[in-house]
């Protein structure tokens, strides 16, 4: 499971490197709302798996200053959601600590969260704010759909040195999935075909990943062929993979739980378009959620991310776009 | 400090049937509440505030209409005890759009400007400056009006709290913060969290004036809370009043509580908010058992009416939603 | 002057209605950083013109508060990058009241800040963290690039219900240009063309728009004409415009300060490719910053932003690219 | 709470003459660092810590190898006292690649991680958390290290503040906060910005052993810094020290500063604390006014020479930095 996956990563690196250690908000003693800490306090004791105050600003920034003077801690924030409120320590310290020290200093700082809706947990628990950290120079952008993701991806992230954003996903903490044995590292930059195919490039991330599946499934069955690619990694962002999908497919759709505007799927469908500008035979489509906070009614929140059905209709949208708008012109 | 002695006899019955109906009425709402949760009819977060009534009623009976609150991610004692609607609660929790915030809220977001609450937060430490903002505006237009927020021992760890409550002093503004200490956050107790478990001395800190106060008595929160409201419209706030309580469950609706001592727990329900209410209106006044039977009937009544109200309410429309979006 | 301009929306306001009044770091007395709020003290006493601590988090919320009880507060932050230490009370408090109310809850909240490189101030002082607002629904981005913009708009965003990200340039502030007499106004959502053309689409905003406009005139002595937008404000963003234009010419550069990745430019890029896909001669083009901090040295920090070289470059590349990539074909 | 008296006789000619020797060079290197800024060869931000310099000296001297510092936007006083190399800070303020930071950090962020320095801070109040979070990594790695965080009195009011300090409290770090209270920020006085001017309350609070002392005394600053990291490396800590001073001129070097009272300025220029560090060298020891004098002359010559060294250092690369930039 994910969320196991998740532990072993950490577990295998606090075992390798003595200077990583974990702190955040119930993660020792209850093992964290997620359960992911699970077992790690008995087994490394609580000099390095330790709870905190419920001091996001605070947490973050003493983590920074840790991975500053050499440590490697890992800093969980429960819902990304309350991330904004360490957001000066992120993009004024974290990020930005090379460049200001000439290159010298780095900070090998992990902060893991969750975010995405799920259950009703309404406006402030189910925000999708990974394009906040994509735009900051000097975050690298983690985003794992699967579980041998989450645990390669953890491990890689634990041993470089610039500050990450590791964004779990509420959804997918029991998703099912082999992970490699042995050391499993994945490194950055590195996307993933999560399927093969030939009409149209679908690209997403965290739980669009699953959705996403599902959606070429159905289309498979109605004799459209979606190669689905998982960037994993949004910063950095394997480029290549993605351009190379779409000089073969011609076509790109992009999913994102985020809302419509200024999200990561804005950004890569102006790289596609500038890179493949010639290449494509239909707009890039962005299927994505709507520009409003996440509403608590259950019915509503569904409403407002995408769902399968909007997906099949990206892809139909994408694939018959020419045709309709060759027609219309 | 106490300015006045606060003997029994000063009460009225009505004020004292005020006390305990508004307790009560938390007990059942929160009790029945968890039923329906239980039942899937809620879904989301539900934080109990069961223990805790003592401080929301006393509180809110010490002040009047045109004030304003600011509350918690535990926040149905505060709504209830400052007079809400509770057809209208529950329809939020059942997602219907008749509930306050249309099913848009949910429980951690129950609001009404229009009387002065500024809602529920699911940001811990979040009511505080919103809390003082409301105070700022109030002091801006020239009216007397105190606000209230409503804040957790965890809270008092985040900046929220220095940096507000320090606007809120050196603007002597009428602002009370009352920080109901039930000693945990999540399964974390405060002595984990800080070495000062008297949380009313981060006041003196910075030069403001600081109560603490036994919680789970709410005529003794309604008496410090009065002072604290004179303090106020004489232009000496803020104030702030640490009041020592504890829950009677876990955090949440889920969450089984099993890290809270026993001990504590029974020493705590000895001292049973609704309890002292319902003993203090026995004792200070010529209530009968019949009389206050039928309180509890009634209030047993108004919860089962909101239920019915709200099941019968109709289903949120996408519509609806989707044009509140293009606007947004 | 712009800075007179925003004094004189300010001062305007806050003579129209009582509610109005503004806090912030050294604008009472002293009159701001930037000279904006001199003499408002003297003119509206100091319940209405106050200074803070040093407390972003602090001033934020209180403002927000304020605006959700009825009052009409400007908060003005020293530099945008302090607002990072209020993204909570912003992000989560001020653009979800509306919806988590219901719609009942409004917040009429106006954060008056600056940003943009200038003078060596280095990583913290220097960035365009527009992007980052932009991208939480909820909050209206202001970004005026006249005088008589700031002072339209910020009156515009004094008398609305929704919280108001106003957006100065610390390189405008000393800008000359007329501002019209009488009662000023300018709506939200509607751009202004600043110089009209016909071969490309040049889309710019801030500081950016004097650049811009320094570009075209070099650009049209060669015999390139360029319309130059200024949508003025970013959300509502006056797509009807933009695409009006693209349109016509067939071609879109857009230019931004701010660091490329997950910019806004991304985002209009994504619209213009999406609405006017079949009308495009040429991929959109985005001139932008480099995606690092704002480093301190004079040379580097002009090196790590547009100039206009940079633009008349990539109006060049725009207006060349389909020969040439027809040619590579 | 002085666990020793401070006879002058305790202290050797070498520990006096490296107390004078660093708040004298801080002073020469404020002093002509402003002329270069008149010149144009400096630019951005230029924060002087003139009158300040008895607290980087009195709190450095009292710190070993291993230890860490971090800093403010006001920060040259603390990397000098800190031992930095005059030369490449020189040559940071002239935006060469020989500085600190290659030209990239300026004035508000020299930092040297190398040798613990985390760096000054162009942002109020981030010392605190990244300081903090050094002395974890310290405790981690199980160093007996301490960690020092020199703050301000505006940063008593930053949510940072609380939130670090509590948990450096709750950790027992080897941490000292070192709170410089100038009494002004930028133009707004101590009295406008809280209640409690007397900031070392703060820390009490919370729980944190905390201290007030003349900050323009480097001797008292010192004396009081040793008992702080006793009290550290005896798993005691953290400590809060509030070190009362005035700077000698505006905020930065353009600001005249008319709004600093004279009367509270002369008093605090009467006791210059780099004045008392050369009257303590010269009373409690036997050096001669000819050694004090090449003393002056050496530190006049350091900085020269850095001037000379930053001035003939080639300018930084574009290609460099663009190469830099992709890797970022
Ligand atoms: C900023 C923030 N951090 C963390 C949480 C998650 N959370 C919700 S309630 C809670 C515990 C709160 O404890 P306390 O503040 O004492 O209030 P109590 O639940 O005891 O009423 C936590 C950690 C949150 N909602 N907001
Ligand atoms: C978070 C933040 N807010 C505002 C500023 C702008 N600013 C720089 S220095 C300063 C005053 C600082 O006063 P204080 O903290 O007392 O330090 P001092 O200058 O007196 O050394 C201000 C407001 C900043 N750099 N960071
Ligand atoms: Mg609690
Ligand atoms: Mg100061």
């Amino acid at each position: 499971m994910y969320r196991e996956a998740l532990r072993e990563a950490i577990d295998e690196e606090m075992a390798r490197n003595d200077l990583v250690f974990i702190i955040g908000e119930g993660i020792a003693e209850r093992g964290g709302s997620y359960k992911v800490t699970e077992g790690l306090l008995d087994k490394y004791g609580s000099l390095r798996v330790r709870d905190t105050p419920i001091a996001e600003a605070g947490m973050i920034g003493v983590g920074v200053g840790a991975a500053i003077a050499g440590a490697r801690p890992i800093v969980e924030i429960l819902y990304v959601d309350f991330a904004m409120l360490g957001m000066d320590m992120i993009v004024n310290q974290a990020a930005k600590f090379r460049l200001m020290t000439g290159g010298d200093g780095r900070v090998p700082f992990v902060m893991r969260t969750q975010g995405g809706t799920g259950g009703g947990v309404a406006a402030q628990h189910s925000q999708s704010l990974e394009a906040l950290f994509y735009h900051i120079p000097g975050l690298k952008v983690v985003m794992p759909s699967t579980p041998a993701d989450a645990k390669g991806l953890l491990k890689y992230a634990m041993r470089q040195d610039d500050p990450v954003m590791f964004l779990e996903h509420k959804h997918l903490y029991m998703t099912k999935g082999m992970v490699p044995d042995g050391e499993h590292i994945i490194e950055f930059g590195k996307g993933d075909i999560k399927r093969s195919g030939t009409d149209v490039t679908l690209i997403a991330w965290s739980n669009m990943i699953p959705r996403s599946l599902e959606a070429a499934a159905e289309l498979a069955e109605q004799g459209i062929s979606v190669e689905v690619i998982d960037p994993r990694t949004l910063v950095p962002l394997d480029r290549e993979m993605i351009l190379q999908s779409v000089s073969k497919t011609k076509r790109a759709v992009i999913v994102q739980e985020a809302n419509r505007r200024g999200g990561i799927a804005s950004d890569i469908a102006s790289i596609i378009q500038e890179e493949a500008f010639w290449d494509l035979d239909a707009p890039v489509e962005i299927v994505a959620g709507l520009d409003i906070p996440v509403p608590f009614n259950l019915t509503l929140e569904a409403a407002s991310v995408p769902q399968k059905p909007d997906i099949v209709a990206a892809v139909k949208r994408c694939i018959h776009q020419d045709n309709y708008s060759a027609a219309a012109e | 400090m106490a300015k006045k002695s606060s003997a029994s006899n000063a009460y009225s019955r009505e004020f004292l049937e005020k006390i305990f109906r508004t307790a009560h009425k938390i007990r059942v709402f929160e009790t029945e509440g968890i039923k329906l949760y239980r039942q899937g009819l809620i879904r989301g977060y539900f934080h109990p505030y069961l223990g805790q009534e003592g401080i929301a009623t006393g509180v809110c009976a010490a002040l009047s209409e045109g004030d304003y609150i600011a509350s918690t991610h535990r926040g149905h004692g505060h709504c209830i005890a400052w007079g809400a609607d509770v057809k209208k609660m529950v329809a939020e929790l059942l997602q219907k759009d008749t509930g306050y915030c249309k099913g848009y809220g949910g429980s951690m977001h129950i609001a009404d400007i229009s009387v002065g609450n500024l809602g529920a937060n699911g940001i811990v430490g979040a009511g505080t400056p919103l809390g003082v903002g409301a105070a700022l505006a109030n002091q801006i237009r020239g009216s007397d009006a105190v606000t209230v927020t409503f804040s957790t021992d965890g809270a008092t760890n985040n900046g929220t709290f220095l940096e507000s409550l320090n606007l809120a002093a050196i603007w002597n503004l009428n602002y009370v913060l009352v920080v109901e200490n039930n000693q945990y956050a999540v399964s974390t107790p405060i002595e984990e969290s800080t070495r000062e478990p008297d949380l009313y001395k981060r006041g003196l800190g910075i030069g403001v004036e600081s109560h603490q106060v036994d919680g789970n008595d709410p005529l003794a929160v309604y008496e410090i809370m009065r002072q604290a409201v004179e303090t106020c419209r004489k232009g000496k706030g803020p104030v702030l009043i640490e009041a020592k309580t504890f829950r009677h469950m876990g955090h949440h609706v889920n969450d089984p509580g099993k890290y809270m001592p026993e001990d504590r727990l029974t020493y705590y329900k000895q001292r049973d908010p609704v309890d002292r209410a319902r003993k203090a209106l026995k004792d200070m006044s010529d209530i009968s058992d019949g009389e206050i039977d039928a309180i509890e009937a009634e209030i047993a009544a108004e919860f089962e009416a909101a239920v019915e109200f709200s099941k019968n309410s109709g289903e949120v429309s996408i519509e609806d939603f989707r044009a509140f979006a293009a606007d947004y």
